[in-house]
């Protein structure tokens, strides 16, 4: 793996760590907006829902403390974040009032995706090929999409969690 | 699909009640196929009169709701699983009323926005989203017939007011008018008006104002004022009266009418008034001889009669 | 067709000539086959240099017209008739510059709209009717190469500004931009800018104020004051640097600079001031240490000093 965190140019890691606060206080409120609105406030109240409609889990080993890898982290951050675009798309109609706030989740998450992928190039890191999209899960009512809306937001919340750490790390001079 | 609640309508009247059933399917229960479904309605936690296990090995639960007293309400249907509540599936219940008849529908033709502007009362609250669209036909005499067909004017969100542009209407034919509600519980209808749209023109107050002093001009006897008005110019083609009203500044004096005014008049002499005394004057016009609506009262114009 | 003029281009540059053609047919001209044509440029009425017979009867007239001074004129084609004078065509002639290049371009990303807004100096008047175009596309580093179809934002009537949505836009990365001017005779480009939407976003100002005096709290020192500030909410994810300025309310003292200061401070304590006296404070920040653009100076505070 490359050397210290160093590698990484400065502007391109304050960068991403403003994109992952922007993101994070994105999911916030849409995930307070669910809550307000469809009284769906407790992710863990949707687990076996969540398990049946086979919401996919982004790993981001490469980016926790025990294992950090540069490299390996910000390749599953970019995929992770490619996950999430396409799963923030599957939940299009959750509801009229929550569209607003989805689709900007969805431009920063995508905006975010799209930094992380071009620094990669510029670092010749990137991979060979594009990551396609995974099959989705099928939202078949309302209800279903705003369920799936506050399970996503909240493991996207995790998944920011541990991208932060390890770009805090990154970015130590 | 993992849990579905199922619901005869999911707007009813507010104070019935709605029985609901809930299927579980096999594949979403990791639990033994005993597990207990729960009902959640707003924080009332608790099972449905009865459950039964159906052919396909999918549990069923149905609960006769008590009679519903919020306009909105969360059913949700849940499971109990490693000892969280699982919720499965959720359905919004709405409880209001028909919408009422809307009512005092009036209409004013607007020579500015060469509109006619029709609003209403849109009636007590139904609790329920309810569209009103004003509706209206073109017609002859008194609106037995219908012409051609109905044209719809749905007014902004919230709006008890609708517009319909001039190239919609027949200025002077009859049209039959009525504003329409609905909601998922029914349909309101006001009375139906008839009305010609020229016949319903409200006209932009006339210009008062007193002639500058000038030779040619005799000063204006004592306890007289000279007056000077214009008719609102989009209104010249119509033929139309007027009405002066004035008032001395003098406590609580009230107003005099004087009319009615031939609305082409360049010079008028208002005589039997108080000397050297200020007055207030207004005046406004109406559609005359044919039909229409009486103008805003135009704004004051303040003159002091001469010393004795 | 009774007559026709017909004109190289309806649009030349003012200053220059125009040679136009007019031909009547014959089933048009009741006269007999030799009436003249006569040519009408404004007010000025005469004949063509030449008049001649075409093969199928018609009669055709030539002009050059004098050079042209207005931006606009109507040019008629017409003919003496039981001596009227008939207008049996007309055209318009417009006469003005190709578009200068548009300058000045600039362009801020407001957080509250969410949308890149830019603004240019349109340039001179060039009389003629005028389309103006701002145009954008994605790109990386600085935007020489161009990763998707170019951005059209076309702006309100008149206006010299337009607004890119969210949608459109890559917050962080490259994109090139420019206007775009177009009329008949001509395309104006601006200089292309190259600009990363977040740097060049422009924050609403801090809120100021003086925390409430409370127990927990010590009274400022003589010549100090207790200050508290907030950043605007919508850009609490941007780190940022702020800067205050004070001055005293004493005829014409001038504005005093602190900073840069940390955004996120509970209180901060402003020393070095005259006891008793009254200040004004005023505060902004920017995003830092990545690029932004200074926020507007946040509205006053007035505070005064403890007596000594």
């Amino acid at each position: 793996p490359l050397g210290p965190a160093s590698s990484l140019p400065q502007s391109f890691l304050l960068k991403c760590l403003e994109q992952v606060r922007k993101v994070q206080a994105d999911g916030a409120a849409l995930q307070e907006r669910l809550c307000t609105t469809h009284k769906l406030c407790h992710p863990e109240e949707l687990m076996l829902l969540g398990h049946a409609l086979g919401i996919p889990q982004p790993s981001l080993s490469s980016c926790s403390s025990q294992a950090l890898q540069l490299t390996g982290c910000l390749h599953q951050l970019h995929s992770g974040l490619f996950l999430y675009q396409g799963l923030l798309k599957a939940l299009a109609g959750i509801s009229p009032e929550l569209a607003p706030t989805l689709d900007v989740l969805q431009l920063d998450v995508t905006d975010f995706a799209i930094n992380i992928w071009q620094q990669m190039e510029d670092l010749g890191m990137a991979p060979a090929v594009q990551p396609t999209q995974a099959t989705m899960p099928t939202f078949t009512s309302a209800f279903q999409r705003r369920a799936g809306g506050t399970l996503v937001a909240s493991n996207l919340r995790s998944f920011l969690e541990v991208a932060h750490r390890a770009l805090r790390h990154f970015a130590k001079p | 699909e993992c849990g579905h609640i199922s619901l005869p309508a999911s707007t009813v009247r507010l104070g019935d009640s709605i029985t609901a059933s809930c299927t579980i399917s096999p594949n979403c229960s990791h639990l033994g196929s005993e597990a207990q479904i729960l009902w959640k309605l707003g924080t009332e936690l608790g099972p449905g009169e009865r459950q039964r296990r159906l052919a396909d090995g999918s549990q069923e639960s149905t609960i006769t709701l008590p009679p519903l007293q919020h306009p909105r309400a969360l059913l949700s249907c849940c499971l109990r699983w490693e000892n969280t509540l699982q919720i499965l599936d959720q359905a919004e219940l709405w409880a209001g009323y028909p919408p009422a008849a809307p009512h005092n529908l009036s209409c004013l033709m607007n020579l500015t926005t060469n509109s006619l502007i029709c609003q209403w009362e849109p009636g007590p609250n139904n609790h329920l989203p309810t569209n009103f669209t004003l509706k209206s036909f073109k017609s002859r005499g008194n609106c037995q017939t219908q012409e051609d067909s109905v044209l719809n004017c749905v007014p902004q969100d919230g709006e008890s007011r609708c517009s319909i542009p001039r190239k919609h209407l027949q200025l002077y034919q009859s049209m039959g008018i009525w504003v329409q509600a609905e909601n998922a519980l029914g349909t309101g209808k006001s009375p139906q008006l008839c009305l010609v749209p020229m016949d319903v023109v409200k006209l932009e107050p006339p210009t008062l104002w007193a002639p500058a002093p000038s030779p040619e001009v005799a000063p204006p006897q004592p306890g007289c004022l000279l007056l000077h008005w214009e008719l609102w110019k989009p209104s010249l083609y119509i033929d139309q009266k007027c009405e002066l009203r004035h008032q001395p500044q003098l406590g609580e004096a009230s107003w005099t009418l004087v009319g009615p005014l031939l609305s082409q008049t360049l010079q008028y002499e208002l005589c039997g008034l108080l000397p050297s005394t200020a007055y207030t004057l207004q005046m406004r016009c109406i559609r005359w001889p044919l039909p229409g609506r009486w103008s805003n009262w135009s704004p004051s114009l303040i003159l002091t009669t001469a010393q004795q």
